[in-house]
């Protein structure tokens, strides 16, 4: 397909990202693109930089080489909570809740980037700061509704088993009805049943919102399942790129990942 | 046992929400603060103003400082009577410079100065976190401190060093110096007291007070989904600190009339502060009073029995009281770190599913 | 040399003598944090504590005399004439040992993996039960401590710096308190011992293990609890010798449990975690104290040692948040 | 849109349109949804269900039609009943949890042609049996969760239908007034399908009046008003729920609330604290024993507490309840155990403002029955059914008894038949069972008295006593009645007895055969250290037979209590020397005895019994666990039990 085609339907774009810390090199030389409304997986043994590549498209981590360009703009030097506000949402490998507070306020919590009333409303509270918090509740009511978790709303998140708190987190990176929604192994940990809720979760978020959704996932079986396109890294590198099956058929994916994978 | 909550349900997000969601709490609260408005005044004489109610009120607005900081904003400091301080010197200042502005504002814009110096020595926080953190406060509370001592222009060059307040009227009813009526100066705090609670409450609810626990609660998640930390760590800063400036405000206008910065506002006071909301309850709007009523009544009980009743030196009982809040503070650490706040959630608890145990 | 060196070079000496308190002080500091990772803002008052303990059985005081009176309306003060100095110390360091067992019974075991600040804020509880414990045992009066060592100022050195002074100048050469050369060279030896003990010693390697690690360390048969209360009582050691020191230097007094904030900016600039680190941390907010106040501190109006450690220790920390000898921070997600 | 009524409006969406101008912005429906109880006045029900109505007849839905609904209860779904009424149509309301094959029953039976359903499973489960219902056109459903993908041509999201529905009334206003103002009392109103326990489910057919009158009279009976506010949460295809939260609700202009989810029933029972509840037995016997069980993990003192106020509840509470003298000292005690217990338990239970509470279906345990009496809870029981629109019987306040169901509902006439039967006739008699003629006249009669196939007899209190299935009680040889199931229950409500089989039908008196309930028995042996081998010894202790005697000997005297069966007295029994067990074919693998063979193999015994004989020798072949078989002899003795003079009837 030609360039300018490409571009219109084109979200995030990474082109020849190399990130190193002090000596270690983390990713080298990395380029692939998400496009609009598609589930892109990330794959690779542990260490290959998957996450590393979450953190440099969050912004976390600042690439020491190469360009992000996101929604067709090249990013400039930026904080993660100004990326943020771009539209890229995500949950995190060791879940990231706030644990003080309760499903509902993690929720709310990720709604912050389209909360705006000033400091002088919230104090005076009645009208424009209540206004706008019970128009967001109702928005996170209907997610907590989306992810059937209404009988732990006022529950402190730190109180929940595991697999709830998977949930929460999704739902806290839901909130922030983000252009780009970036997940950390969704399923890290999981049992069976809990897996399949999960990814039953993951595509209906897609079908209901049409979310641009990239997964780092470990289990290539879901990862086959809901995945429109693949990139498998290893050791830093990119080592395949493409439609699933593509992808399982590839060399190197095999002798890298499947290797690893099993033992 | 006493909740009867069957029948109420909620039909709107702002029921939902309220601060006092189960009715019968609703009308406690509102029959306590009728209580303290229209009845405290008729009966309030000296001792009871000058030994604690007053004490109380001040220290619970200090407390609520100090609580958003450290208890929602998870950031240490142990600077608080410096703060205080710089309350107090303000109000000092503005109320000699320009005599004619009502008191109220008076105080108020000693809060603005001492939230302005709060963003001062917030600023460090960007960088360092945890005890370096309260290093950075304890070098606000000696420095300050130092400052209002060293410097004349603090104290208009009086001779003794010393700061007094004059007597300023509100509505005609004098609330500073030495003619003012207990009940005046009651009110005039109360006022204060109550109104920045509610707006305590408020500020902690919603997407303010939420940054600040994503920032308490794991900093690092909450900036990357979008909570600025900047602007979360120095508005609790500069919010806190305007309440602690209050609180120095009122310690020094309405409740000692007359201080010496090193007796008023040492670190010995950043200290108390600092028990006050850990017996309290960090976190939590209601456990900065009752960590302050726990904190001023304690001694003032202690006093009473040992002094009063078994006619012990002041001094020995002093170190009595030393030892047991020492003591308490571990207890409370130990057994419920989220203080009274969280007992009397639990207790409350209790009370609702009574006859059954859970 | 002009006087004007002279007295700056004395200032410096002089700092150099205060700093080696602070070191002494952060020495506690560091040996409880490297091995529990807790903060104890008791280790001031510990000091004040010990010191207050070894002048009771020296002077030979009944402990509790003050409440046993006023209950009993008896009026006992003391004893006897007390003992001898070499045996109070070693019972003040029992009491001592038995302090930091206590300590580990009735509080840190139920601390285990808190974090860190709650573990501060309830060693801040410590320092005020002590404090109160100390002053209703021993009576809160401020009381000369004399261990023998000698003190006041060295008239040798008057001497010898007075021949350095250039020719007509009319001074009187430099003050160097004894005590604190003293002070000096115990803190040296105490380093030294230390640093011995946990290099050869069976419980030395274990508390380093700790201090690397407290699973690996508890896997390969460590018992975290005797760890802590040897630490624990190292410490009380280490603050006996500092209560010692400044009890014979300026009384013991209230102001010594304050020592333990001046230690706070001395780790941030030596690190939590390094026992070099707190002696270079302590004997650079010595000097700078000193030399601050002596040359800065007349145009502003004195007593700046009460924040400058603080102060140095804040800009200190802008430019290098992990301290002096601390590792480098890699934040993750 | 029609928005006035004349006279007493005789079909729900007239009554819809009454309570609209009565009730305007009173509750009618609330929901909880979203964390909050998502609430419509009577003017927005009526607005969102005018809206739906004229969005069916856009999609082609005309009068005859009918219109399954299929989901759990939720406001959109209760509008769908009124919705197909008012354009002359009829709802068919099927249980949610119904499999594919019983809903493709269903819809075809009814030949259903538009469907509202819940959710995506609903969806599945239609679609599923969708070709072999031909008459089957629109689905029409409430959540659209998850149907994104599906090919929508047959499907319709319940929003747009309202949708298209707005847009046509904007058109023409008076799309709907034609078939509402044709609605009659008469019109077909409902089809309820009757969970069918044999064979396939029956379409009862129930007119508007059926559903319309009963309630009517039902909430006049119990004073129910407008400001009532009651959980729905039994299925809507039940009969119960549609007379509770449909036509009563209708009728008196109450608010229904729909829970949010199954597992927060509880919870949202708590918030709601309805005035008005309804829950069959188990529902109740549930909520005590976890009441019991948690207060067994409560303190001592709280125990004591909660033991020492439940016994003066006992004592005073149903005596209070039922307006009776209670003295002064009493009342205190109550009061305080209201204001320590009783109060926060109900609290807890979301009881604290019930005003009237139902339960019907089975017979309710008597202790349960008090317990809840005893708090102050008026609960109260019922005889009903789908054919009656549920009401047959009610129990008046003042008149509320665990043993019996109650009087005859308002303009309901009852009949005991012969054989005992218990038939009725009234306003909420069904029409027919739909395309079923045989079983409708086997039913109903001519003159409109319907069976009821349950055996029962008014007492002296002239308050109808369900006693047994009609098809087993008999008729002793003097005419009196004979139920064997009420004997043997009464019976077997002794610890020590297990199992009971009585004979009596076509003979002089009624005799039982024991089985002696071995952990029992055998623990009181132990007890009173006397020895015993095996089963068979222990049967044949004269001290056992003692025991059994002085059971039989009390149940017969309060038999004799009540007029009716005081003929049925036992007169001659005798303990079995061997349990009665499935592996010999004695009892069904779910343990009900089985009367004819039990009579066939141990017709020695019944002669016996029956010829006045003191014992008998039985032999009979049993199985042993291991499958062996073998024979069991013995020699069984007899006992006569002494029997009281009936009480005459007092009237």
């Amino acid at each position: 397909m030609d360039q300018a085609a490409a571009s219109e339907d084109i979200l995030l774009d990474l082109r020849n990202i190399s990130l190193s810390f002090g000596g270690v090199k983390a990713l080298i030389d990395i380029s692939f693109d998400i496009r609009r409304g598609e589930v892109r997986a990330i794959i690779g043994p542990n260490g290959a930089g998957k996450s590393s590549m979450l953190n440099v498209i969050n912004g976390f981590y600042h690439p020491q080489e190469g360009e992000v360009w996101f929604d067709g703009k090249l990013r400039g030097p930026m904080k993660p909570h100004q990326i943020a506000r771009q539209g890229i949402a995500r949950t995190f490998q060791n879940i990231a809740l706030f644990r003080g507070m309760s499903t509902l306020d993690n929720l709310m919590t990720g709604r912050i980037t389209h909360m705006h009333e000033n400091m002088f409303w919230q104090a005076i509270w009645k009208g424009r700061a209540e206004k706008e918090e019970l128009a967001h509740r109702e928005r996170v009511e209907h997610i907590i509704d989306f992810l059937e978790i209404q009988s732990i709303r006022k529950t402190p998140v730190g109180k929940l088993p595991y697999g709830l708190q998977k949930r929460v987190e999704l739902g806290r990176a839901l909130a922030a009805e983000s252009k780009l929604l970036l997940l950390d192994e969704p399923m890290a940990g999981m049992n069976l049943e809990e897996k399949e809720d999960m990814c039953r979760f993951v595509l209906d978020v897609h079908d209901q919102f049409g979310t641009t959704i990239a997964l780092i996932e470990h289990d290539m079986g879901v990862v086959m399942d809901i995945a429109d396109r693949v990139v498998v890294l290893d050791y830093g590198r990119k080592i395949g790129d493409g439609y699933p099956d593509e992808v399982r058929s590839n060399k190197d994916v095999i002798d890298a990942y499947l290797g690893v994978a099993h033992d | 046992m006493i909740y009867r909550e069957a029948g109420d349900f909620k039909t709107s997000y702002s029921a939902d929400q309220q601060t006092f969601p189960i009715g019968f709490d609703r009308w406690t609260v509102r029959v306590v603060v009728i209580f303290a408005f229209l009845v405290v005044p008729f009966l309030i004489n000296d001792y009871w103003e000058k030994s604690i109610l007053l004490p109380f009120l001040i220290w619970s607005l200090a407390a609520l400082g100090l609580n958003i900081l450290t208890g929602y904003c998870g950031q240490l400091s142990l600077g608080t009577g410096g703060f205080m301080a710089v309350g107090a010197y303000a109000c000092y200042k503005l109320t000699t410079m320009f005599p004619e502005v009502n008191i109220l504002f008076v105080v108020l814009l000693a809060g603005v100065v001492t939230a302005l110096v709060g963003i001062l020595f917030g600023l460090p926080s960007l960088r360092i976190k945890g005890f370096y953190l309260a290093v950075a406060t304890l070098a606000a509370q000696f420095f300050l401190v130092w400052l209002f001592n060293k410097v004349p222009w603090f104290y208009n060059y009086s001779a003794s060093g010393q700061i007094n307040m004059p007597e300023r009227e509100v509505l005609g009813f004098i609330v500073s110096g030495a003619n003012a009526e207990p009940w005046a100066t009651y009110l005039f705090t109360l006022l204060f007291v109550l109104v920045f609670a509610v707006i305590a409450r408020n500020l902690t609810r919603g997407r303010l007070g939420r940054s600040w626990m994503a920032i308490r609660d794991m900093d690092i998640a909450a900036e990357i989904i979008g909570v600025p930390p900047l602007q979360a760590k120095l508005s609790a800063f500069a919010i806190s600190s305007f309440y602690i400036g209050l609180a120095g405000a009122l310690f020094f206008g309405v409740y000692l009339g007359a201080v010496e910065p090193t007796e008023a506002f040492g670190i010995d006071k950043s200290f108390l502060v600092l028990f006050m909301i850990i017996i309290g309850g960090l976190g939590s709007i209601a456990g900065s009073f009752i960590g302050a009523a726990f904190m001023v009544l304690l001694p003032v009980l202690f006093k009473n029995i040992m002094v009063g009743d078994f006619g012990w030196p002041t001094d020995t009982v002093q170190h009595f009281i030393f030892m047991l809040v020492g003591g308490l503070i571990m207890f409370f650490l130990i057994v419920e770190p989220h203080g009274l706040a969280q007992l009397w959630r639990i207790t409350k608890e209790k009370l609702r599913l009574w006859p059954f145990p859970h | 040399m002009s006087p004007a060196v002279l007295n700056t070079i004395e200032v410096f000496l002089n700092g150099l003598m205060a700093g080696v308190m602070y070191s002494l002080v952060a020495l506690g500091f560091v040996l409880i944090f490297k091995s529990s990772g807790i903060f104890n803002y008791a280790q001031g008052v510990m000091a004040l504590f010990a010191a207050l303990t070894l002048v009771g059985f020296q002077t030979g005081q009944i402990p509790f005399a003050h409440l046993i009176n006023v209950v009993f309306g008896t009026d006992y003060h003391h004893w006897g004439e007390g003992m001898n100095t070499v045996l109070a110390i070693i019972l003040t360091m029992l009491i001592m040992i038995l302090l930091a067992w206590i300590v580990e019974k009735l509080v840190l075991r139920y601390l285990v993996n808190q974090e860190p600040i709650i573990l501060f804020m309830a060693t801040i509880g410590l320092a005020f039960f002590l404090e109160g414990l100390g002053d209703l045992m021993w009576g809160a009066n401020i009381k000369v401590l004399n261990v023998g060592l000698p003190s006041g100022g060295s008239f040798w050195w008057e001497d010898v710096t007075r021949t350095w002074a250039s020719e007509g100048s009319d001074y009187y050469g430099m003050y160097i308190d004894v005590l604190d050369v003293w002070a000096a060279g115990i803190a040296v030896v105490l380093v030294v011992a230390l640093t011995a003990f946990s290099q050869f010693t069976k419980t030395g390697r274990a508390l380093r293990a700790v201090a690397d690690d407290h699973q690996a360390a508890l896997t390969v048969g460590i018992s975290l609890r005797t760890i802590w209360v040897v630490v624990w009582s190292i410490a009380g050691f280490v603050a006996l010798v500092a209560g010692i020191m400044w009890g014979a230097k300026s009384g013991v007094q209230f102001s010594l449990s304050l020592i333990a904030l001046k230690a706070l900016p001395v780790l941030i600039l030596g690190g939590f975690t390094s026992i070099p680190g707190a002696i270079v941390g302590g004997l650079i907010i010595g000097v700078g104290e000193k030399l601050f106040e002596y040359s800065v501190g007349p145009m502003i109006g004195g007593a700046t040692e009460n924040w400058f450690a603080y102060v140095l220790a804040l800009f200190f920390l802008m430019f290098r948040p992990q301290g002096l000898f601390g590792e480098r921070i890699i934040e993750r997600v | 849109m029609t928005n006035t009524v004349s006279g007493t409006p005789d079909t729900f969406p007239k009554l819809l349109i009454l309570n609209a101008q009565r009730f305007g912005d009173r509750p009618a429906v609330r929901e909880k949804e979203y964390g909050i109880w998502q609430t419509w006045t009577w003017k927005e029900v009526k607005e969102e269900l005018f809206a739906l109505a004229a969005g069916l007849r856009e999609l082609g839905f005309s009068p005859g039609d009918k219109l399954a609904i299929i989901g759990r209860n939720r406001p959109r779904l209760y509008w769908g009943i009124t919705a197909a009424q008012c354009l002359g149509g009829i709802p068919v309301p099927v249980y949610a949890d119904s499999v594919a094959e019983e809903m493709e029953f269903v819809l075809n039976h009814a030949g259903v042609r538009f469907v509202l359903a819940e959710d995506q499973e609903q969806v599945d489960k239609v679609l599923e049996v969708g070709e072999s219902v031909e008459t089957l056109d629109q689905i029409i459903y409430d959540d659209p969760r998850g149907l994104r993908e599906y090919d929508q041509t047959k499907l319709h999201d319940f929003a747009v239908v309202q949708n298209l529905g707005r847009e046509a009334l904007s058109r023409e206003p008076e799309l709907l007034n034609e078939t509402i103002d044709q609605g009659r009392g008469s019109d077909v109103g409902i089809f309820l399908y009757t969970s069918g326990t044999t064979g396939k489910p029956k379409g009862v057919v129930l007119t508007n009046d059926n559903i319309i009158i009963t309630s009517r009279n039902s909430v006049e009976f119990d004073r129910l008003t407008e400001a009532e506010e009651t959980l729905s949460y039994l299925p809507m295809a039940w009969v119960g729920d549609h007379i509770f939260s449909h036509g009563q609700a209708y009728v008196a202009g109450f608010c229904i609330n729909c829970p949010e989810s199954e597992e927060t029933v509880a919870t949202d029972l708590r918030e709601i604290g309805p005035t008005y509840y309804f829950a069959p037995p188990r529902v109740f016997e549930g909520l005590l024993t976890h009441v019991m069980i948690r207060m067994e993990d409560a303190g001592r003192i709280k125990q004591k507490l909660f033991h020492y106020f439940m016994k003066v509840a006992r004592e005073t509470g149903i005596r209070i309840l039922d307006g009776e003298q209670v003295s002064l000292v009493d009342r205190l005690k109550y009061w305080l155990g209201n204001l320590l217990i009783y109060a926060p338990l109900k609290n807890t239970m979301g009881f604290s403002r019930i005003k009237l509470a139902y339960t019907a279906g089975e017979a309710i345990g008597p202790e349960i029955f008090d317990f809840y009496r005893s708090l102050g809870i008026n609960i109260k029981q019922l005889y009903g059914q789908t054919e009656a629109a549920v009401f047959i019987t009610m129990q008046p306040d003042g008149e509320v008894y665990a043993d019996t169901v109650g009087v005859p509902a308002p303009e309901v006439d009852i009949r005991i038949t012969d054989a005992g039967e218990v038939v009725y006739r009234g306003p909420g008699v069904f029409q027919s069972y739909f395309r079923d003629e045989e079983a409708t006249r086997e039913t109903k009669d001519d003159e409109g008295w319907v069976h009821t196939g349950d055996a029962g007899y008014f007492d002296d209190r002239g308050h109808l006593r369900i006693i047994d299935r009609a098809k087993d009680v008999g008729r002793l040889n003097d005419g009196s009645l004979f139920a064997p199931k009420y004997l043997e229950n009464k019976l077997k409500f002794f610890p020590h007895i297990k199992e009971v089989v009585a004979f009596g039908h076509e003979r002089e008196f009624v005799t039982a055969l024991i089985n002696i309930d071995l952990d029992a028995v055998g623990n009181w042996a132990e007890r009173n250290n006397i020895p015993y081998a095996s089963y068979q010894e222990l049967a044949g202790n004269p001290e056992v037979y003692g025991m059994m005697e002085e059971s039989i000997r009390q149940t017969n005297a309060d038999l004799a209590g009540e007029s009716q069966m005081g003929g049925s007295q036992i007169q001659r029994f005798l303990i079995l020397h061997k349990e009665l067990d499935p592996d010999d074919g004695e009892m069904t693998r779910t343990r009900k005895v089985r009367r004819n063979i039990i009579r066939d193999k141990y017709g020695v015994l019944v002669d016996a019994l029956y010829e006045g004989l003191e014992s008998c020798h039985i032999r009979t072949e049993v199985t042993f666990e291991d499958g062996r078989k073998g024979t069991l002899e013995a020699d069984l003795s007899i006992r006569d039990v002494e029997v009281f003079p009936t009480v005459a009837k007092s009237a």
